[in-house]
């Protein structure tokens, strides 16, 4: 592990963001201290992804700021990498005509890298295969050792459950509890967030709801409105 | 009750290797069939093969006791058969509305579009929000209820649904378990149901299936223990 | 002053052809995704038949007739013939495909009707109306004018009222999920090349007689022309592509006036940068897709 | 290939053979009316080979499609001179295409007879030795039809539009060298097929003479388009772009709007059915032709055609590539052309000059004598020779 | 196939073209020269739009830049590596300028643009005629070639000179990382963005890269001719490079030779094989169609290109 500036991690400061007359997010402030695994949930729509958006930089807020490690951060997409930062996405986002391993190496240079980011995830046996041909959620973990092959310090993840089998979410549980790095996640997989999340994040229709331990979300009422609703 | 949907030895897949192997089915009409399985056991591909976006290599499939062989993927439709694909089946160029539209331009009689429509605006209330937003524009989540409530405006007979719950919200994965529920029980809707989510399926199922590799290996109305650890995972 | 007036009708009345065409190529994008470059060589093909129609009767109007028929029928047969068995994973394969029917076609004409240029008649007088010694617009810009504006209104109303537009719509930019829906994609395909073609042939009639003449490569110019002015309209936009042609022929008339013929294609590439880069998608183009 | 005794040793001449070759646009927008001129000739090259050929020898043509391209051009003459070994390339068309293969052809010594076009690039004996024109030249033209438009429009406003090349600017030369300055002048770009800007400045500077250097379609157009905003100046065409066969069939029912307008040419029109040349050729054409109609292209084909086989004749029956430069150098033939062809040691432009024609009742025709000039400040003066009667058998003789 | 094999395939296939030199008739070996012209705007393309999915309508005119480059530096009195190198410069100049616009240009629009492009040459050439003499061009006085080779011969080496070192450059740069980069734009520009990968950036070189070989074939023209007009780079020219890469198979430098080879051989087979026909008509005109028609039915027979026929594939992948 490289060493590592003192720094506090990822916040995001009193963030709005207006698609013409719609509110996706509103007013949201967020902590992500290093090494700490943040959950964000709410209904569809409230603004998970949009939220991701923003601190990659593919969406502007249109008011609000974000810093990370105290400083300003005006994010560029391409520039997150560099900056110790990586997301995966809600869907797949695999390259179709790249192989799984030339998949992780893009915009990378180190095989030996790429090759244990693949087996660490689980994937190394499919390295030279291409990803149409893939089980989905193969496909998932590659794209996962795809944010993890540059060692990020923050990472992004949306939805990474989204399609997994019961093992297969028990074993992306296991992965996320031993990464060092903090992580900012988004799923709607309720056993997986409860169980890998230091504290969580409710949206919905873009405001903060809600906000603490897995425990005092799950007892949350407002929660169970909006969100859970009888499942919980 | 007699069967709706009768799979006999079905075998298709993409290249030359066959992905599904002789299978046989049959499911009730207002039934619910859960059909499980690991990621890659072929589900997806047995929707496919039944509505027609693949061709089977061999074997074939009866809807109403009639082999749907040479029947084209876009008359399913008029049959009563409705499929919910896998992912984002949403025409993300043109709007909610003209997407609902589409789900019931095949039907003559308007006026029950129509009041399948407000009544899917009604359930999906993130949709009625956004009936003039191109699709590109919705959340995951969003996309997904709108590709399931444009098939519901249908009204079909056989709703084949691949993963419905994917990217869903809790409570909203439970209120379309729920509707499946009421729908078969109010108008004898078959569905046919593909899901990760084993337990919420379980829950509305009048009968499962499970496939593995290609092959079914278990079907019944309730699954063991061994079964699911052999198959399922858990 | 006068001649300001002047150049202004000059290149409304050009323009209005080129917004002719480009709407030809707007609505097979609409209807198919695809850039139909053989759409020029098409609408000739066509007019050929027109016009021979029109001299063996005497009758413009029956091959002006012929040559939209002409194009219904081409467009469809390219569609059922050729266009149906591109391999559309690259979409540069239809445009392959199209270049090579150019040359068909060109090639075809040339063979049955040689390389002269033949008269291409307009159906009313090609004399302008003059107001104080500026010639303004003839009646044939006005019934080009009139054209236009009548293909448009069908074609909003075609895309935005009618079941089949949306089935068409839908068939071009998801072939799989519309097929589910129970929409015949592949008729829709025909029905988008035929009625393109049928356009095209339309906006044949109206830009040939405005040009030297019939000629196997009569439109080649005009096909640069119209694809330009389709690009600063927005390929999405039948209104866009009206005013992307006017804007051209505009653009065309002020600065063969005022600056020189030869300087006109630097103005219309200087148009295209600064149209583009300010709107990627055209004057008319919606918002940028969400991608994430 | 200094050429012995057999002229075994001459490219594309056997004792029974001469293969020559030309490139023409065949296909492509430049097509129009050029199309038409290799076929011509070859008809006649056919024509005489049915009686027996040159000295013995039969004359193979063969035509390449160069699409009016000069990468083509470089292609299809290579393929020519180094593939087919032809003896001589005969009356290449076009100044931008074939200005790229004389050097080409310099280099591999290959005769580059009759270029067809006006430009002044062709005479420069001393630069390319084997280059020889056909055309007159178009500031010839310039100057004998403003010479004309100075002794019967004077005092009128006389304009200019031309095309935007060699073509146009040697023209308006002419044209200037005996007007002086034109009251207006524009250009055009054949990529752009609208001339309502130019035509409308033209009516505004108040012309009442406008010069045309253009090509056939733009000359239609410039017409059509000045009738449409009811500008009736007179017209005064270059031979280039005034063949009123052409014309009539590009105006449609617009035709009759060419009236009056003045031209002049060197050779025969199609039209003139009295001339016994047009007799001859279209004799020759009925036979040989494939049932084209015999045009001015036609005519300029099988007048290019004649021209060569006098050059053959005169060169003898050891026919050499140096032998046949000689005997073009040489010069004195005389054919169906107005004026004669100058060709002298230091000499290799084409035709003369010209006799002035004009529009009416449908026909063109030709008026007064022709003029020679030169491409200077020489005089425009009346060529008063008469005209040559074809040989009997159509077939110069030997000389 | 590693990265070494197809270097090596390609030195190889290089040496057999300067072996056939020695052999072949002049005519042959002039044609030889252009499709080694050729190659180099090919391969150049072949990165560009097969690699990176931007259509360029335009690479003719990026050829006539460089081009005239060299015929106004070898007019100067420059030498002639000189003026290739003058002619490299400043294409990779236009050709950033334009790919800075097209980087933000998508599908059509950049088609459309490209196309603007294309059609702008003749127009620049009249603008400014004190320099490129409009329509009519520019002659380029080269020195002869040493006494011991044929004009043909030295022609026919320095294009594919030119053309292995293109093919080997490029082989270096696609079969890396750069390469991966890319396919990834192409692919999906957010997951590559998130890859770390500057979409704009990448664009802009691919651009720049493949316009620099334009500018190489172009000039390589410009000395086969002797000469450079606006006419020789026509609008048809820029199409037909495009349909060269997509038939000789889009994506792989082996298509991008196939398409070099098919533009001379193609049009000239039509030719001959319509030679014995000879009806006013059909001269010209029946080898157009012919070369239409062979265009489309390869093109549905193998619609990945002709080096991605069974026969060929095999050798590429083993
Ligand atoms: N680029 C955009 N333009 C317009 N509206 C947008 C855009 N991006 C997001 N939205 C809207 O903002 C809202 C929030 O979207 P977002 O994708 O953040 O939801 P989400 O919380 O991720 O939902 P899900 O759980 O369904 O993925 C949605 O209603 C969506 O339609
Ligand atoms: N387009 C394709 N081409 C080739 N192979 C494919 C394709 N689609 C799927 N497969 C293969 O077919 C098998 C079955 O895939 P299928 O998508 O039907 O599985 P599934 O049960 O739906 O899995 P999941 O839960 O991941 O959706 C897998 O091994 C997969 O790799
Ligand atoms: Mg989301
Ligand atoms: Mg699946």
């Amino acid at each position: 592990m490289p060493h590592q500036p003192p720094s506090d991690g990822l916040t995001l400061h009193d963030i709005s963001v207006r698609f013409g007359g719609l509110t996706a997010l509103d007013g949201v402030s967020l902590r992500v201290p290093p090494g700490r695994t943040v959950g964000v949930i709410g209904p569809n729509g409230a603004g998970k992804t949009t939220l991701f958006n923003v601190v990659c930089g593919f969406v502007a807020p249109t008011s609000g700021q974000l810093t990370l490690d105290g400083r300003p951060l005006r994010p560029r997409p391409h520039q997150l990498k560099k900056r110790g930062i990586a997301r995966t996405l809600q869907g797949v986002g695999l390259f179709p005509s790249l192989t799984v391993l030339e998949n992780v190496l893009v915009g990378e240079s180190d095989r030996d890298r790429a090759e244990a980011a693949l087996e660490r995830c689980g994937a190394a046996s499919y390295r030279d295969e291409k990803p149409a041909s893939l089980p989905y959620a193969i496909r998932k973990r590659v794209a996962l050792a795809r944010a993890l092959v540059s060692d990020p310090r923050l990472l992004l993840l949306d939805e990474p459950a989204g399609g997994l089998g019961v093992q297969e979410i028990e074993e992306l549980g296991e992965l996320i509890t031993g990464l060092s790095c903090s992580v900012l996640l988004v799923e709607h997989h309720m056993d997986l967030v409860m169980t890998v999340c230091d504290e969580i994040l409710v949206l919905d229709f873009g405001k903060p709801v809600a906000h603490g331990t897995p425990e005092e979300i799950r007892t949350d009422e407002a929660v169970a409105d909006a969100y859970l609703g009888a499942a919980a | 009750m007699t069967a709706l949907l009768r799979t006999e030895s079905l075998t298709a897949g993409y290249g030359a290797a066959p992905v599904l192997h002789e299978v046989d089915l049959d499911v009730e009409t207002g039934s619910i069939t859960a059909v499980l399985g690991a990621n890659g056991a072929g589900k997806t591909t047995l929707l496919r093969t039944l509505s027609g976006l693949l061709p089977a290599t061999h074997g074939r499939v009866l809807l109403d006791g009639k082999d749907l062989r040479g029947v084209r993927v876009e008359e399913m439709v008029r049959r009563g058969v409705a499929h919910v694909p896998e992912g984002r089946g949403v025409v993300t160029e043109l709007t909610v509305d003209e997407n609902l539209r589409l789900g019931g331009l095949w039907r003559k009689d308007r006026a029950d579009v129509r009041k399948a429509t407000a009544e899917v605006y009604e359930l999906f209330e993130p949709l009625a929000r956004r009936r003039k937003f191109p699709g590109h524009q919705l959340s995951g989540g969003e996309r997904q209820l709108l590709a399931l409530g444009r098939a519901l405006v249908g009204r079909p007979r056989l709703l084949l649904l691949d993963e419905p719950s994917l990217g869903l919200a809790p409570k909203i994965t439970a209120q379309i378990m729920t509707l499946l529920g009421t729908l078969r029980d109010r108008s004898g809707l078959t569905v046919l149901l593909v899901e990760q989510n084993v337990r919420g399926a379980l829950a509305i199922a009048d009968e499962a299936v499970v496939l593995a590799l290609g092959r079914v290996v278990t079907r019944g109305t309730d699954i063991n223990d061994e079964m699911r650890h052999a198959y399922l995972g858990f | 002053m006068d001649r300001f007036v002047f150049l202004t009708f000059d290149g409304l009345s050009r323009g209005a052809v080129y917004a002719a065409f480009a709407l030809a190529l707007v609505l097979i994008w609409r209807a198919t995704r695809i850039v139909n470059f053989a759409q020029g060589a098409m609408a000739v093909a066509t007019a050929y038949a027109g016009f021979e129609v029109s001299a063996a009767t005497g009758s413009y109007w029956l091959g002006f007739a012929v040559a939209i028929a002409a194009g219904l029928i081409l467009g469809a047969v390219t569609e059922r013939v050729v266009m149906r068995f591109v391999d559309h994973s690259s979409p540069l394969n239809g445009v392959v495909v199209a270049l090579g029917l150019v040359l068909v076609i060109q090639g075809g004409l040339g063979m049955i009707f040689g390389s002269e240029f033949r008269p291409a008649e307009a159906p009313f007088s090609r004399d302008a109306f003059t107001v104080g010694g500026v010639a303004l617009l003839s009646r044939f810009d006005l019934f080009v004018f009139a054209a236009v504006g009548i293909v448009v209104a069908l074609l909003a109303l075609l895309f935005t009222r009618t079941h089949t537009g949306l089935r068409m719509r839908a068939a071009a930019f998801a072939p799989d999920v519309s097929r589910l829906l129970g929409v015949n994609v592949s008729g829709m395909l025909t029905l988008g090349w035929a009625l393109a073609a049928a356009v095209g042939s339309l906006a044949g009639m109206l830009v040939l007689p405005t040009e030297l003449g019939l000629h196997p490569n009569a439109m080649d110019i005009v096909f640069v022309s119209s694809f330009t002015a389709a690009v600063v309209g927005g390929l999405d936009s039948a209104i866009g592509s009206v005013l992307g042609g006017l804007i051209v022929g505009l653009l065309l008339s002020y600065v063969s006036g005022y600056l020189g013929a030869t300087v006109a294609p630097i103005a219309v590439l200087i148009l295209l940068v600064v149209v583009l880069l300010g709107r990627p998608g055209g004057l008319f183009s919606r918002s940028a897709a969400r991608t994430v | 290939e200094s050429g012995g005794g057999g002229g075994s040793s001459t490219p594309g001449v056997t004792d029974t053979d001469i293969l020559i070759g030309t490139h023409m646009p065949l296909t492509g927008p430049a097509a129009a009316g050029y199309s038409k001129i290799a076929p011509a000739s070859k008809a006649y090259f056919d024509y005489v080979n049915a009686n027996g050929g040159v000295h013995g020898r039969k004359i193979t043509y063969k035509i390449m499609d160069d699409t009016y391209n000069p990468a083509t051009t470089q292609q299809v003459v290579r393929e020519l001179v180094l593939q087919d070994k032809v003896f001589a390339v005969l009356n290449g068309l076009g100044t931008p295409t074939h200005t790229g293969v004389l050097d080409f052809l310099k280099t591999n010594r290959v005769p580059d007879l009759f270029v067809a076009s006006g430009s002044r690039s062709w005479n420069q004996p001393d630069k390319y030795p084997g280059t020889f024109g056909f055309n007159v030249d178009y500031t010839v033209e310039g100057k004998i039809l403003a010479t004309h438009v100075k002794e019967t429009q004077a005092g009128k406003k006389v304009c200019f539009l031309g095309q935007d090349d060699d073509f146009g600017q040697d023209s308006l030369a002419g044209i200037e060298k005996v007007l002086g300055p034109v009251a207006a002048k524009q250009s055009y770009v054949t990529s752009n097929p609208n001339v309502g800007p130019q035509m409308g400045a033209l009516k505004q500077a108040g012309c009442q003479v406008v010069m045309l250097a253009t090509v056939p379609g733009f000359t239609a157009l410039s017409i059509g388009t000045a009738a449409k905003i009811g500008f009736k100046p007179q017209f005064v065409v270059s031979q280039v772009g005034a063949d009123l066969g052409t014309l009539t069939k590009s105006l449609g029912a617009a035709a009759p709007l060419t009236e009056g307008l003045i031209s002049a040419n060197y050779l025969p029109l199609a039209t003139d059915t009295a001339n016994p040349w047009i007799q001859l050729f279209t004799k020759v054409n009925t036979q040989y032709n494939a049932g084209a109609e015999l045009d001015n292209n036609a005519v300029y084909g099988m007048s290019v055609a004649y021209l060569f086989v006098q050059s053959l004749q005169a060169a003898g029956k050891d026919l050499t590539r140096d032998g046949l430069i000689a005997a073009v150098e040489k010069g004195g033939f005389q054919g169906p052309g107005l004026v004669p062809v100058r060709f002298a040691k230091g000499d290799h432009s084409g035709y003369a000059g010209e006799q002035l024609s004009k529009v009416e009742g449908g026909k063109q025709i030709y008026f007064g004598t022709p003029f020679t000039t030169d491409d200077d400040a020489g005089a425009v003066t009346a060529y008063t020779t008469a005209p040559v009667a074809p040989p009997q058998n159509g077939i110069p003789a030997a000389s | 196939m590693s990265g070494k094999m197809k270097i090596a395939t390609i030195v190889a296939g290089v040496a057999v073209v300067v072996v056939l030199t020695l052999v072949f008739p002049p005519f042959r070996t002039y044609q030889l020269a252009t499709v080694g012209a050729y190659l180099c705007v090919t391969a150049g393309l072949t990165v560009l739009t097969g690699l990176n999915g931007q259509l360029s309508l335009g690479h003719g005119a990026l050829m006539a830049t460089g081009a005239y480059t060299l015929a106004l530096s070898v007019n100067a009195g420059w030498p002639l590596t000189v003026a290739f190198a003058a002619a490299l410069v400043v294409t990779t100049v236009i050709g950033g300028v334009i790919g800075l616009a097209a980087a933000r240009l998508r599908g059509p629009y950049l088609a459309g643009l490209t196309l603007a492009v294309a059609v702008v040459v003749p127009a620049v050439a009249s603008t400014f005629d004190g320099t490129f003499n409009s329509d009519q061009g520019l002659s380029v006085a080269l020195e002869p070639p040493p006494e011991t080779v044929t004009v043909e011969q030295w022609q026919a080496w320095l294009a594919w000179g030119a053309a292995l070192v293109v093919l080997v450059l490029l082989q270096l740069l696609v079969g890396g990382r750069f390469g991966r980069e890319l396919k990834a734009v192409r692919d999906d520009e957010t997951a590559a963005r998130l890859a770390g990968v500057s979409v704009a950036r990448t664009q802009v070189l691919a651009f720049v890269v493949s316009a620099a070989c334009a500018g190489l074939g172009g000039a390589l023209f410009a000395v086969l001719a002797q000469s450079v007009s606006p006419g020789a780079f026509p609008l048809s020219l820029s199409l037909f490079l495009v349909m060269a890469i997509v038939i000789g198979g889009l994506g792989s430098l082996a298509g991008a030779a196939w398409g070099a080879v098919l533009l001379v051989a193609l049009p000239a087979l039509a030719h001959t094989a319509t030679e014995g026909i000879d009806a006013q008509r059909l001269e010209g005109n029946l080898p157009l169609a012919l070369f239409g028609v062979t265009l489309i039915v390869v093109m549905l027979a193998a619609p990945g290109g002709i080096a991605n026929l069974r026969p060929f594939r095999k050798r590429s992948k083993a």
